[in-house]
């Protein structure tokens, strides 16, 4: 079977979806190089009329999409950076998003937004390696974060397809990430439901992005101490309580791996609402960056401020204790 | 301008609207109309001018002050009164308000919240009207000009004037957004700032609905025959205060003589001089019996179930988990 | 002792520090005639040098403060409107908040941001009545909601002399709160000093903003059956982390009653650090808006979306009998 | 312009940052400089001509291509490395980096990575600086010509505009923003958009620094005098790529029969021609042995300690809440 990463799954997922349905085209900056490769090859076999070349005008082409959206097509917004989507907050979050309430169902905005850079970037600064996925969960913008190529493929071609504003983050850790894939069987994956990685029964790990990895190396490590289910969300808002639930169910202990900032970050939002609603034999446990991380300065200080598996192996090892 | 536009009928427009808008401030001070509204009264030429030399298929993005661009496009009254009272006959289902409406039956797409916002929303819809299976649409844009002072706007007049697209853009100028008179807050000119981008910029009189027409129907046939956007300032004055709420705390951002010397050039006034007394008279009371007819759908229409307040969020009727746990 | 209203009391705060720092000056739309009354007679009385008249230039006056702040001013920047905040959300978070670090400490960006109007409007559109302080609670920006206008006073004055990004939240709904109040006896209060507006023994509700005053009516009126300790945090970003965990300490049991959305939100802020931190003997609950609301359509929809006593009372109940 | 500045003294900082930024580029590839670099090379003239123009106490806000510009300004070449290559002796100990450095011992105030927004941000400063004790001081806010398209940095001409600021506001052109061609990206033109505002903005050419000096000259003037802001656009090019990636992905985005064309108005080499070649064998050498002296303070700087991580978030001290709970 052929190896697929995670940056050829995004640019597999694009390319069919624009084949399928030529109501797709893509819109951003750089793309007639295609920079972030998401789009290699795609101006030569579509042609500037589906790949469109943007200035530096973040808020203007979100707006442009938006309208683009309403008036019948399906835009793909890639974004280099994520802190571009904090400049584009209000234009996604009170703006696309809000339209359909707003004209009472008349009207749909089904545009996906693409950042294949989420994350940390070294020494870039420290404006250009926020992880801002929570933030649209707490507006109600459907988010994504998969972790895997598969799930990379089958995420995007859901979101491309969804009638609604879908924000699509891949970690710039994940990009490099390959699997054995049968182009045959892959599938669209649905909005708002998890995956488990590996069963287990003592702990469940919830890893979000590029974590599930580091969740899945330490399942492994950890094998001879303790059963540990890796339960990858994928997407953040919708998210899959059922499925977490139900995990919850067996293990009865929590502990979340989470890139996002610490306060009202998603790591908070999974471990309040078991808290609330699930069962628990242990307080859960959250590894998360601090509250209102900057990250990007020297590597030696950024390193420090990101969730490592040794403090999952210390907190897999608290939770199974008490 | 295909067929030409009787007199009259501009006529009628301007007095319907003009009324329709003295109602709806009856109808805030009675409690029908929650939010208030932001009355047009004194700009009705321009919705109705602009509106008067397009088809049913071109799509108009409005503003806050919006009922006039709506009416003057051909929305049901009756609906869009409805709307602004918040019931479920109204063109939005009671979910866009006075402030935000849009009615896809008539082509009004949008009227976002965010000022300025709506000018690149305009040339995304434009830029896909013109690679559609129906070209030939065109998109108009309304403003105000306090909107021109907004980054998003201007990016937006770029990408227009860069990829040549469809659209008029139409800044009412009433000389000021709220209470801020628009040459403390703009740098240059208006028209400066279309030029800048290569976009055709001119100044009308905004009072006269004919010279509205006339002004727009060229930079219409422009963007109709693929000539690209132009930018027109109307300048114009709203008689009313920014939003019903003035009505009780008297502002003195401008004096009752500047009011005045703008309601020598009545836009209602101008275009009543065109019509024989007798017509106008009929017209007048066709108007009334009308809005009659309107007020009384939209206050006898129903209010929406509150079981339907997450209702229109999501395409797949996802529902959001409500604010309460189910088990708590 | 005279009555104080909470506007009154953002306008006598603000007086008094342009009064006693020439570095203060305020900006913002409408300032020429004080539309939301935070300022008003200010204009007459310090002139346009130090109260700006803005253009509709969101970003603009955002980043011209930052550079003020930068030059040795304190602006104070006021926003009418809630999801203004949305508008500017990059340029506080990524810009004003992180120039500090960015520096290695050689500059601070002291701005204030006040929006006097955070929350919902009968029907102006779901563009309108967002709350949007989580979002800063995430990106690190220090972030206050007081809820009297004795705290509002004592909140705004911290925020101008604070050497950092603060921003202010005012809840539309406690604009008109008055309370008695010495005026000699008004205070700085420090950020991140929650408030126990009422102690009590049985549970313990966090209540964020103008909820604060729902919590203390319905622990007036549930008196009889419970003993209901109403912790007010004030400031959101610092939160009071010690002062919940020591009234957590003796009361075991925590409502959060927030108007936030619910997913990402303070509430569940506060919820998970409770479960993972804190001593609780039952589930902890809380009462939210719900996942992404959208509120400010007819206010028939509205008022469901929102937080109730009802509610409340329900989930102190459930608290108690777990 | 107050005094003089010989012509040898434009070569020698011209030769200086040409000569540094080959050398970090050199230290990318050693891995010193972890974040790469957005070499300015072919640019040179642009910084040294506006910095000479300017006072110690006048201020420069920078950008992402920004090396040039604080050498210029008269920060200290060994602690700009030091920064550079994420040292604790760096300009901002490390936390600002290549992209992002400020220097107030030489006030180098910003550069944000938010293309575009320093234009308000120099507004700001200017705004604040001219009702200062120490008035007379002029804003220099550098920008490339991406920027020109964030609305954002409109906003920020319309206030510098409507308040008239001591803001001179320079545009390198350098005719790409990474890949994407300026004429591609800018419907009308660059200056167009600081004359819709009233801005007084012209090209200049950006190779030749006694041409830029002497266009920087009368707009610092005019600034300095209370006349307002300006804009220059200059001319120039970059002979590296973006950033350096390009090393590794080469990107078909320019001929190298464009870079050839432009590197024969090298402004090293239009500057060389005015000083003697004894002179500028001197210089020269003068450049290598401080080069070596300020590579060997960077590289041989400590670099963090990540318990400081957090450091220099918050003026007070404040210590976020860590990543895992204390008693986790
Ligand atoms: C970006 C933004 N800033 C501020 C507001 C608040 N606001 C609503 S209408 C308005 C005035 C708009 O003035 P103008 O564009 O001239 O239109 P007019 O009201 O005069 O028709 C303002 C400031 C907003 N809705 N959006
Ligand atoms: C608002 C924003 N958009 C995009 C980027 C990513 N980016 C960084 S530099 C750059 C190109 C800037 O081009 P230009 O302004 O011409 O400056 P040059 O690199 O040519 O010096 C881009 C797109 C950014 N940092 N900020
Ligand atoms: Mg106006
Ligand atoms: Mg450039």
């Amino acid at each position: 079977m052929p190896k697929l990463s995670y940056l050829k799954a995004l640019n597999r997922a694009l390319g069919e979806e624009m084949d399928r349905d030529p109501s797709v085209f893509v819109l951003g900056e750089d793309m007639n190089f295609a920079l972030t490769n998401v789009t290699a090859g795609f101006l030569e076999k579509y042609g500037p009329e589906r790949i469109l070349e943007m200035p530096l005008t973040e808020q203007g082409f979100t707006n442009f999409a938006t309208g683009a959206a309403m008036a019948g097509r399906r835009p793909v917004v890639e974004f280099q950076i994520p802190f571009l989507l904090l400049l584009v907050f209000e234009q996604i979050t009170n703006q696309a998003n809000k339209f359909r309430l707003m004209s009472g169902g008349q009207t749909s905005v089904p545009v996906t937004y693409v950042c294949p850079a989420a994350g940390w970037r070294a020494a870039w600064g420290a404006q250009h390696s926020d992880q801002p996925y929570s933030m649209f969960a707490h507006m109600g913008v459907k988010t994504v974060i998969p972790a895997t190529p598969r799930d990379a493929y089958g995420l995007l071609v859901t979101a491309i397809r969804d009638d609604d504003p879908v924000v699509f983050f891949g970690p710039i850790a994940t990009m490099g990430v390959r699997e054995d894939v049968d182009y045959a069987e892959l599938r669209p994956i649905p909005l708002g439901k998890g995956r488990i990685h590996r069963p287990g029964d003592d702990v469940t790990v919830v890893a979000v992005g590029h974590l599930v990895h580091d969740a899945l190396a330490v399942a492994e490590d950890m094998s001879g101490e303790a059963s540990i289910e890796v339960f990858d969300p994928r997407s953040v808002y919708p998210f899959d309580w059922d499925g977490l639930a139900s995990s919850l169910e067996r293990t009865g202990r929590l502990v979340v791996l989470d890139d996002s900032n610490r306060s009202c970050g998603m790591g908070g939002e999974i471990v309040a609402t078991a808290a609330e609603e699930m069962r628990l034999v242990a307080p859960p446990r959250r590894i998360t960056r601090p509250d209102g991380a900057m990250v990007g300065a020297a590597p030696e200080l950024d390193v420090v401020l990101q969730p490592t598996r040794e403090q999952l192996v210390a907190a897999v090892r608290k939770v199974l204790k008490s | 301008m295909t067929d030409p536009v009787p007199s009259e009928r501009l006529y009628r427009k301007i007095r319907f609207i003009r009324r329709f808008e003295e109602r709806s401030v009856d109808l805030v001070a009675a409690g029908e109309i929650a939010s208030g509204v932001h009355p047009c009264i004194g700009q009705e030429a321009v919705g109705v001018g602009v509106c008067s030399t397009l088809t049913h298929d071109d799509i108009v993005l409005s503003s806050h002050r919006g009922h006039g661009h709506l009416l003057a496009k051909g929305c049901d009254p009756a609906r869009v009164m409805a709307e602004m009272c918040g019931r479920v006959t109204g063109i939005d289902k009671g979910r866009g308000g006075s402030f935000h409406p849009s009615d896809f039956s008539a082509n009004v797409y949008n009227s976002t919240g965010t000022v300025g916002h709506g000018c690149a929303i305009a040339a995304g819809i434009a830029w896909s009207v013109a690679r559609s299976d129906t070209p030939g649409r065109v998109v108009v844009s309304f403003f105000g000009d306090g909107a021109v002072t907004q980054g998003a706007l201007l990016e937006g007049f770029n990408l227009a004037a860069l990829w040549q697209l469809p659209v008029v853009y139409v800044c009412e100028n009433n000389k000021y957004a709220t209470t801020l008179p628009v040459q403390t807050a703009v740098a240059g000119s208006i028209t400066a700032r279309g030029a800048a981008f290569g976009i055709p910029s001119s100044t009308v009189d905004g009072q006269d609905v004919e010279v509205v027409r006339a002004a727009t129907a060229a930079a219409v046939e422009r963007a109709r025959s693929g000539g690209g956007p132009s930018l027109l300032e109307f300048d114009t004055y709203r008689y009313h205060g920014h939003h019903t709420f003035e009505l009780k705390a008297r502002l003195k951002y401008r004096t009752e003589a500047e009011i005045a010397r703008w309601k020598r050039r009545d836009p209602l006034d101008i275009q009543a001089a065109r019509v024989p007394a007798d017509v106008r008279e009929r017209i007048d009371a066709d108007v009334e019996r009308e809005l009659d007819d309107v007020v009384a759908f939209a206050v006898g229409s129903p209010k929406p179930d509150p079981a339907d307040a997450l209702e229109y969020m999501y395409s797949d009727g996802l529902r959001p988990r409500a604010g309460v746990a189910s088990n708590a």
